[in-house]
């Protein structure tokens, strides 16, 4: 047989649930109706059960089919089937249900024409749940494995204006996310340590497994995703809330499928990682005490969803014990548990689907005597119901017996065997009672609400759960049929890992089983009659596991946890600073704690200001020191922000006092032309701000309370510190050397022609740097220009300016208002021009002299500046015509990539360097050079030229466009 | 033109930029005009990229022809191919989003311009071998973020754009107080430089110190607890393309950093600094998770959900075994593709709500009239939370799988419990939008909703999608490359023998 | 010298560092001048030679250290766009936040 | 080699700084804001006779070249600032 | 007008510049043309034939500002270094009868350097409001020498 | 040649030094600012314009640059001196000692008004 048939089945599925939401297109959706659709539908889980029915191993002897591609062959993970008996008895299960579900869905969403979407979903879910139990290794299985919590997370929430619904549907997806999450983790360990993800190699290195030191974790983490999917203890909470699942739904996931996928994996795991104490342990605790607890709570309910649903989870929770134990009996027990709850439960389940549909209610209290109008729906529940409350001669009889005959195995511990005995009778007379409940109270005794009138379901409605309901009577009537104990056993056999002997006899004789089983069945009868009063002491014991609770406050604990992170996010930006430059300063030290570097070297010596004579430089650097010292003082203590803005100038210019002594004039020269201009835009913007805020701003100057005022000094003072220590390290480490200054100062000028060391730096070795820098700043300018005069007049921002005020308003001509004197306006003519001069040298001669295309932007952006000063805002706009921000940004930057290309092509290199001139053969004035320096200077020019323009321009007035 | 092949991702977009700002009269040209500019720089980096793999060399250019370390040099090795191309590839898809959009600033002028600086600050600070060098392109991109999230149509663009520039001073003055110790200690900025001659010497005192700086520099960049106060602001208020590329691709730009620290220039001071990445990163996981969670607002959530996801890296980067490398490396640009899909829905949805927010408040309910969209933002919220069988789940497994061949199971237990919070968020979010009805202004009068008739265009985000599921689905390629990539982060010695050496 | 050029760059930064975290907008931008004015400073600290004449081909005497100087013309530059960047910002905040309060700019919040 | 030239340069040197003290003062301290501005003027000019005078101690004539810019800038602010003491608005 | 400029500008390049080789020159003067153009100034034709006399005009005229100007410096050392502070201030209108905004800044500019004087506001019929260290005496004086100042003015100017 | 133009250097500069001494002086001893602004203005003038004197015989620069930088910095002086006269006066600083304000009678605003600093 070719294994890749294996495929067909998912593919089938796939496509299928592809059809089904191709009838989201109204065009489609008018062609067949919901209940048509579905007929067709289902011929894909049938066609699916059919060829996985060919495939299937029939005895335990046939071998797995087995099929596998390489997925990911970097870490090499393969995709694949394992087709053995236990997949082919889940996956039977999955399809055969499947198509009756999808059969029973077009009659239960009659009429409703937007079905398609859980129609597309549960086919959805299908392929997911039969990719499950098909899996060849444990990647495969993970990927369908969530695969089932993401479409039953749509199923469950497809009612989605029902709140109930979307909570009942995450909380699902929570826990079973949750457990996946920790499955993932349990898989890949087991995978590494085996070496392979595939279950041919994992099934045979049980012992490896077993033996490894993470063999604890990664058994609890597998658990962990198989509990929370089986919805076992503690995590049994989300199968009741997710009864707010359309039926077919709930029929489908919650009894016969995907809570079993649980089950399936443990079952599938057993042999690699079972037959330990913890498994032991761990299986039988956890499943004991969600089968106790399941069925007790399952009796409480009023809904018959509600009901099924915790007697699911009663079942399940006595699966996962029978899976815990290392008898070959417990796999029987195990599979027939599986095959009885998927025939009774799928059909009670449709069958309360029916109810509510004809009637419109599932509640216990209002149901009553609908024998009389639903015969059918009676006849069948009655049926699943006898199997659920394992009553002779049904299959789920059989179920318990095999159960209660696991139970009452010699070879298991005593107290774990009476344990396990004493909570079995105790389960299955709490069944037993419930069954009752449900069939009893729904469909004979009085009918209590008179308002509720059943209705026979269609046929075909009635077809899908009584042909489970049927196959629980027939199982249990036929005499032991071999074919199917066979299949049964091989499934077994491929959960215990050895041989198993499977007989469908319903009557094994007069043993303890059955006098346990006649203890159950009289205790569940006497809980039946006294079904009233024992509910009402149910209820009112109130739902004191808690676990509900406990979920409900583990979600408010993380919203707690999330209010108190987002409530970090104070939106303070002062605090946020703080808090960052604090853990600067941690960080910092920590670093030199930690490596216990030694900073400071004992061959440091301080020298203090020398005043003898001929070091008087000396005393203007201590000088131009102090005053930097003293106008940043000057920067706080000034209360007036015209003030404060003086003084930092001041600092400035100190600033390039010092860079002139480094000597660096180049620097102290752009230091200056950049003082100015931040002192012209610092007053700009100062300006811009309406005065009352700024009389408030001037009054917050120095309001502020006293501990963040020790805070910021405290950091200030830290910052101070660090830097100044990191400045002293830089100066007194000795040797100092450095790499790259010497080729420089070599080739400086041999090989682009400059004099000025830094300029070649700035405009040849790295003019990448500059490229940008010149981008940066254009974007500045660009940004300044943006903001103000599109984002700001798009979101009407409006400064509340008052008119200016003069305190003596003159009909003469001096600085202020729209007009200046003609001495300023005489100076303005004269500056422009000569500021363009001088540009214009810096960018011919930058690289013999300080100055550069940058200083030469600059210079003549000021010049345009003084005269928007003198002849205001229209005035210049109307004289300096030329001078276009934008168009000097792009053609700048272009025509600096463009030199930088041509540089590429001529010399192979961008931003190498040529010689224009020189290669022309032109004669120019003595240190000009016509070269990509130059152009480059040229570019940067324009490109600082536009941006400024923009910056005072804009600054200077926002408003226009 | 082989080594130039690793500038022309930062010089197209660059020139891009230029003759955008002069195409401004003519809005639709200067938008073609960006992506077509965009779609040349990311086929070049695809080229860079192959290049680098298939030769096993890394592509190195001296600008301006002058020998390393005395001019600049770019160094287009398989990380920095791998990253840019990732880069542009969300890049491109960013720009045809803004040209789907229906926001205001997508008109102005600069924006086309602002938004391909954004490209080449971006790629030039990953390509560039040079420490200062790096600097001034992480400004490029300072500034161009800046201006875009400050013009942007959401009022608060310009407080968030403020504060983030604030943050970012305090990356820049980091970054320059470790060049500056950086040049005191060794005489050079030259990456390869730097890194030869700080193993040869590891004891300089400044040493740590320096780490130190550009531990802070690149924990800003990437938002990293306690350096991201910024972030969920400016991821929020951005406009969407631009939120879309901030919060996928800029924010790696750090984790970037961080692996050259680790894998090139402190090989040797490695340990403790990946120590503290996975401090950083388990710190990231839970803030970032519980602030998605606890937030108001989609776009809020989805920055939010950043800060967790950078922790994810991080973790893997501080674990630091090839695996881990290169589960880091897949993480990462799986998580650009999802989260940049994911930022474009919630905006998608926001462009159509009757007031243009992601609020909650705002536009809860609307997802009725947006399937579409719903179904896309659903597949990438389970790729966020690492479901397959999306790439997410590649992102996820690969992570876990390094984390226990690496033995780390305290950072492993502690990553495996937050991770649970990626599906709350994820969840509540897409049941909030797409499930819960509608209330307040979104609810409108009577039967007619109070919802835009058109929004932005679903196209990029569509395309991201399709790319995670692809991934999901077939994720050799990227995890071959990935493993390629940390397979060369091993070898220092070869970085620095083809940038000296050649 | 080398002291009091520690103790004014480290001055200089730290006042910078308390201006740039002061209600006031106003001060604040003048913090991130300061900023700037000591991080250049540091940096030229950083030169390697104590020079005595300036970076110039021509120059006789030990020259001062180029590079250092190169970077910080820069970086100057650049801080000179940031000071414009967020002098536009501010006028936004002030205009349609209406303060000049840092600590009322809490609209992003949570 | 203290040949009288460099002798007056010093002491020019140091009389700046002291008028450049006495300036700084003055922006300091100043009885209004014009005053002030007269003194940040001051300093900017004395900065420049001090660059000069660095040019002739070194002499060397790129630190003029410095000195021409602030000059030719150093005015600009100071009007500028005039502007806006007069009417609070430069432009 | 335009010739001027770009004499001005050429001089002023080759002055900056220090260098009268040819190319400079030719190169200076393509600058000047260029600045010129850009900044298309009043175009008024200047007559050359007036060019000899307004070039001695112009050098008598600083001549006559220079010594102004240090004639007024010495006097305000004196003043300032009076421990008696010997000053009478105040503003005093200065008529001027110029109507060339050109000749009014000149003028503005040779009161304000001479020292003691100095231009507060200026009408827009031309009268200087000059603050003055020694008003008293002053105004007949100051009057004088811009009468004088006027003259050479409008031999300068076209 | 040297020694002769080393005086004259020495003379530039000490007459140069002597002028801005003054200046500062005048700026303390002045009783308001119009009158300091009078003081100040020599600093510009005289001061920077002697040092650039000397430092064209000097050093390397030209006269010519030296000859267009004092040419411009008697304009620009005068300039700048007047500009804050003028702030000064119609931000309503008062002047000290003043014997007559002829400006006065064209003040069109409430007079005596005293600006707040
Ligand atoms: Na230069
Ligand atoms: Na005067």
């Amino acid at each position: 047989m070719n294994s890749a048939f294996l495929l067909g089945p998912l593919i089938i599925l796939l496509t299928s649930s592809a059809v089904a939401a191709l009838f989201g297109l109204p065009r489609l959706r008018r062609l067949l109706s919901i209940n048509r659709l579905s007929w067709l539908l289902a011929l894909a889980p049938l066609s699916a059960f059919i060829t996985l029915f060919i495939l299937a191993p029939k005895t335990p002897a046939d071998p797995p089919l087995v099929w596998s591609f390489e997925w990911l062959p970097a870490l090499g993970l393969h995709l694949g089937f394992y087709y053995d008996s236990l997949s082919a008895f889940f996956a039977l299960l999955v399809t055969g249900i499947g198509t009756l579900v999808i059969i029973y869905t077009g009659y239960y969403f009659k009429g409703d024409q937007t079905a398609w979407r859980f129609l597309a979903y549960i086919l959805l879910f299908m392929a997911a749940m039969l990719g499950v139990v098909m899996a060849g290794d444990v990647i495969t299985l993970f990927i369908f494995w969530e695969g089932t919590s993401i479409t039953s997370f749509l199923l469950v929430a497809y009612k989605t204006k029902d709140e109930e619904a979307r909570k009942g549907a995450f909380q699902a997806l929570f826990l079973t996310g949750g457990g996946g999450i920790a499955l993932l983790a349990g898989l890949l360990m087991v995978a590494t340590v085996t070496g392979s993800t595939q279950y041919t190699a994992i099934l045979s290195s049980g012992d490896a497994l077993r033996n490894s030191a993470i063999y604890p974790v990664m058994l609890l983490l597998v658990a962990f995703g198989a509990f929370t999917k089986s919805a076992q203890f503690p995590a049994h909470i989300w199968l009741p809330r997710a009864m707010t699942a359309p039926t077919p739904a709930s029929a489908f996931l919650h009894s016969a499928t995907m809570v079993k996928a649980g089950i399936y994996l443990m079952a599938r795991m057993n042999p690699a990682l079972g037959y330990t104490d913890l498994w032991f342990v761990l299986l039988t605790g956890v499943g004991v005490t969600t089968m106790l607890l399941g069925a007790y709570l399952g009796l409480k309910q009023n809904d018959l969803k509600a009901l099924l649903a915790y007697s699911t989870v009663s079942q399940l929770g006595l699966m996962m014990a029978m899976i815990g134990q290392d008898i070959e009996i417990a796999f029987k027990a195990l599979i027939i548990a599986v095959l009885a709850h998927a025939l009774y439960k799928s059909a009670l389940f449709m069958v309360a689907g029916i109810v509510d549909h004809e009637t419109g209610t599932r509640d216990l209290r209002r149901l009553g005597g609908l024998r009389k109008s639903m015969p059918v729906s009676f006849a069948i529940a009655a049926m699943a119901g006898l199997s659920m409350a394992g009553l002779p001669p049904l299959f789920g009889f059989l179920a318990k017996e095999t159960l209660l005959a696991t139970a009452t195995h010699p070879s298991l511990p005593p107290r774990i065997g009476d344990l396990l005995a004493a909570a079995s009778v105790a389960a299955g007379a709490l069944l037993l009672a419930q069954a009752g409940l449900f069939v009893w109270d729904t469909f004979l005794g009085k009918q209590k609400d008179p308002s509720i009138h059943g209705h026979e379901a269609p046929r075909g409605m009635l077809l899908a759960p009584a042909i489970p309901a049927f196959l629980s009577l027939l199982l249990g009537l036929a005499p032991d049929p071999k074919q199917l104990a066979e299949f049964l056993a091989g499934a077994a056999e491929d959960a215990y890992g050895g041989a198993v002997k499977v007989s469908l006899a319903l009557w094994t004789g007069l043993n303890a089983p059955l006098v346990l089983s006649l203890i159950a069945i009289s205790i569940g009868l006497v809980i039946f009659a006294y079904r009233d009063r024992v509910r009402a002491a149910m209820m009112r014991s109130g739902d004191r596991w808690g676990f509900q609770q406990l979920y409900l406050a583990t979600l408010r604990a993380i919203d707690w946890g999330a209010g108190q992170a987002v409530r970090l996010q104070s939106g303070n930006l002062r605090s946020y600073l703080s808090i960052m430059l604090i853990s600067v300063l941690l960080l910092l030290l920590a670093a030199v704690t930690a490596t216990r570097t030694q900073l400071w070297s004992p061959a440091f010596s301080l020298t203090w200001p020398s005043f003898d004579f001929g070091g008087e430089l000396q005393v203007l650097r201590a000088f131009a020191l102090l005053a930097i010292i003293g106008a940043a003082v000057a920067t706080i203590a000034l209360s007036r922000d015209l003030a404060a803005v003086l003084a930092v100038s001041a600092a400035g210019l100190a600033v390039a006092v010092l860079f002139v002594l480094e000597p660096a004039p180049d620097v102290a020269l752009v230091q200056i032309v950049v003082d100015v201009l931040s002192m012209v835009i610092l007053v700009l913007a100062l300006t811009r701000l309406p005065r009352i805020q700024r009389h408030l701003a001037r009054q917050l100057t120095y309001q502020q309370s006293r501990p963040s005022l020790v805070r910021d000094i405290l950091i200030g003072v830290g910052a101070g510190m660090v830097v100044g220590f990191l400045t002293l390290l830089a100066l007194l480490t000795q040797p100092r050397g450095s790499v790259v200054t010497p080729y420089y100062e070599a080739n400086a000028k041999t090989l682009t022609g400059a004099k000025d060391i830094v300029g070649a730096i700035v405009v040849d070795f790295r003019a990448f740097d500059t490229l940008i820098e010149i981008a940066v700043f254009a974007m500045a300018g660009l940004g300044v220009y943006t903001l103000l005069r599109y984002a700001s007049r798009n979101a009407g921002d409006q400064v509340a300016s008052a008119p200016p005020a003069m305190a003596r308003p003159l009909p003469t001509l001096g600085i202020a208002g729209k007009e200046t004197s003609p001495l300023i306006h005489a100076l303005a003519y004269a500056v422009l021009p000569l500021a363009m001069i001088i540009g214009i040298i810096h960018m011919m001669y930058g690289h013999d002299q300080p100055g550069d295309g940058f200083t030469a932007g600059v210079i003549i952006s000021l010049a345009v500046s003084f005269w928007y000063v003198v002849f205001g805002y229209e005035g210049t706009k109307a004289r300096l015509t030329w001078l276009k921000p934008r168009q000097f940004i792009g053609t700048g930057l272009l025509l600096a990539l463009i030199t930088g290309a041509v540089a590429a092509v001529m010399t192979g290199s961008l931003l190498g360097s040529v010689d224009f001139g020189k290669l022309i053969g032109l004669p120019l004035p003595d240190g000009f050079y016509f070269s990509t320096a130059f152009l480059f200077e040229v570019a940067i020019c324009l490109t600082v030229l536009g941006s400024a323009t923009y910056m005072i321009d804009t600054l200077g007035h926002p408003g226009d466009q | 033109m082989t080594s130039q092949l690793v500038i022309l991702p930062i010089i197209i977009p660059l020139i891009g930029a230029a003759v955008a700002l002069l195409l401004r009269r003519y809005p639709r040209v200067q938008a073609g005009w960006a992506l077509g500019v965009m779609i040349t720089s990311a086929t070049s980096s695809a080229l860079l990229l192959a290049q680098v793999w298939r030769s096993g060399q890394p592509v190195v250019y001296q600008s301006g022809g002058w020998p390393a370390p005395f001019g600049i040099t770019f160094v287009g090795d398989m990380l920095a191919a791998f990253m840019v191309l990732m880069c542009q590839l969300v890049l491109t898809l960013g720009i045809a989003y803004a040209m789907g959009s229906k926001d205001k600033v997508i008109g102005y002028p600069a924006f086309y311009p602002l938004f391909l600086t954004l490209a080449t600050g971006l790629t030039g600070a990953m390509l560039t071998g040079d420490l200062f060098n790096l600097f001034v392109f992480a400004e490029l991109l300072v500034f161009s973020g800046t201006i875009l999230t400050a013009s942007s149509d959401d009022a608060y663009g310009a407080e968030a754009a403020l504060k983030y520039f604030y943050t970012s001073l305090i990356a820049s003055a980091s970054l320059l107080l470790a060049v500056g110790v950086l040049y005191v200690s060794f005489g050079t900025l030259n990456m390869a430089d730097l890194a030869a001659r700080i193993a040869a010497n590891p004891g300089m005192p400044l040493v740590p110190v320096a780490i130190a700086f550009l531990l802070v520099t690149f924990m800003v960049k990437s938002a990293v607890f306690p350096f991201h106060f910024w972030q969920p602001d400016f991821h929020t208020a951005a406009p969407t393309a631009v939120s879309a590329m901030l919060s996928s691709v800029v924010v790696k730009l750090g984790v970037y950093g961080f692996l050259r620290m680790t894998t090139l220039l402190f090989v040797d001071q490695s340990p403790a600094i990946r120590a503290l990445l996975v401090a950083l990163g388990l710190i990231g996981i839970v803030y970032g998770g519980l602030g998605a969670i606890g937030t108001h607002n989609a776009k809020r959530m989805l920055a939010y959900s950043t800060l967790a996801q950078v922790g994810f890296i991080l973790v893997a980067v501080g674990w630091g075994t090839p695996l881990a490398l290169a589960a880091a490396l897949i993480f990462t640009f799986n998580h650009s593709l999802i989260k940049a899909a994911m930022l474009m829905l919630a905006g998608q949805v926001a462009s159509r709500a009757p007031v243009k927010t992601a609020s909650f408040e705002v536009v809860q309910g609307l997802g009725k009239y947006m399937p579409l969209s719903g179904a896309l933002f659903f597949v990438g919220g389970l790729a966020l939370a690492g479901i397959p069988p999306t790439n997410g789940f590649i992102s996820k497994m690969t992570l876990f799988q390094s984390g226990i061949l690496a033995e780390q199971w305290e950072s492993l237990a502690l990553l495996g419990l937050a991770s649970i919070f990626t599906l709350i968020y994820v969840i509540r979010a897409f049941m909030r939008i797409w499930w819960q009805p509608a209330a307040g202004p979104a609810s409108g009068a009577g039967d007619t909703p109070a919802i835009k008739p058109y929004g932005d265009r679903l196209l990029a985000p569509a395309l991201l999608i399709v790319g995670v599921l692809v991934l999901g689905l077939w994720p050799e390629p990227l995890v071959s490359l990935a493993l390629a990539v940390s397979q060369w982060l091993g070898d220092p010695a070869a970085y620095i023998a083809a940038v000296l050496g050649g | 010298m080398e002291l009091l050029t520690a103790i004014a760059v480290g001055a200089l930064f730290g006042i910078a560092v308390f201006q740039l975290m002061r209600r006031n907008v106003i001060r604040s931008a003048i913090g991130l001048i300061l900023l700037g004015n000591a991080i250049n400073l540091f940096l030229l600290s950083t030169g390697a030679y104590d020079g005595v004449a300036a970076a110039y081909t021509t120059a006789t005497g030990q020259r001062s250290d180029a590079f250092p100087q190169a970077l910080v013309l820069t970086a100057i530059v650049i801080s000179m766009g940031a000071l414009a960047l967020v002098l536009s910002m501010l006028y936004i905040v002030a205009a349609r936040y209406k303060t000049s309060d840092m600590d009322e700019l809490t609209g992003l919040k949570n | 080699m203290l040949d009288i030239l460099t002798v007056v340069l010093y002491i020019a040197l140091t009389v700046n700084i002291v008028l450049m003290g006495v300036s700084l003062w003055r922006v300091w301290r100043g009885e209004n804001i014009v005053d002030r501005l007269i003194g940040a003027d001051l300093v900017g000019t004395i900065t420049l006779a001090i660059l000069v005078i660095v040019a002739l101690i070194y002499r060397d004539s790129i630190y003029i070249d410095v000195a021409l810019g602030l000059a030719a800038l150093g005015f600009i602010s100071t009007i500028a600032l005039a502007k806006y003491i007069a009417d609070e608005q430069m432009f | 007008m335009q010739a001027w400029m770009i004499l001005a500008l050429w001089v002023v390049y080759l002055a900056l510049t220090d260098n009268l080789q040819l190319s400079n020159l030719v190169v200076g003067l393509a600058i000047a043309i260029g600045l010129t153009w850009l900044l298309h100034p009043d175009p008024r034709r200047i007559d050359v034939r007036r060019l000899p006399a307004a070039l001695a005009a112009t050098l008598r005229y600083a001549l006559v500002v220079v010594i102004d100007v240090l004639r007024g410096g010495l006097q305000v050392a004196q003043i300032t270094l009076n421990p008696r502070l010997p000053i009478r201030p105040g503003i005093i209108a200065i008529p001027t009868g110029t109507d060339s905004e050109l000749a009014t800044a000149l003028s503005a500019d040779a009161i304000t350097l001479s020292p003691g004087e100095m231009v507060v506001e200026i009408s827009r019929d031309g009268v200087m409001y000059t603050h003055a260290l020694e008003c008293s005496e002053a105004e007949a004086y100051v009057a004088e020498a811009q009468q004088q100042r006027e003259d050479m003015l409008s031999k300068i100017l076209p | 040649m040297t020694p002769v133009l080393q005086a004259i250097v020495v003379v530039a500069v000490v007459v140069g030094t002597a002028f801005s001494a003054l200046g500062v002086l005048g700026y303390i001893r002045m009783p308001d600012v119009y009158t300091r602004m009078h003081a100040t203005g020599k600093v510009g003038v005289f001061g920077v314009v002697f040092l650039l004197l000397a430092a064209a015989a000097w050093t390397p620069l030209g006269f010519g640059k030296a000859l267009v930088l004092i040419l411009f910095l008697l304009l620009a002086g005068p300039a700048t001196s007047h500009a804050m006269a003028s702030a000064a006066y119609r931000r309503g600083i008062p002047m000290a000692r003043a014997v007559r304000d002829d400006l006065s009678d064209l003040d069109t605003s409430i007079l005596g008004q005293q600006a707040s600093d």
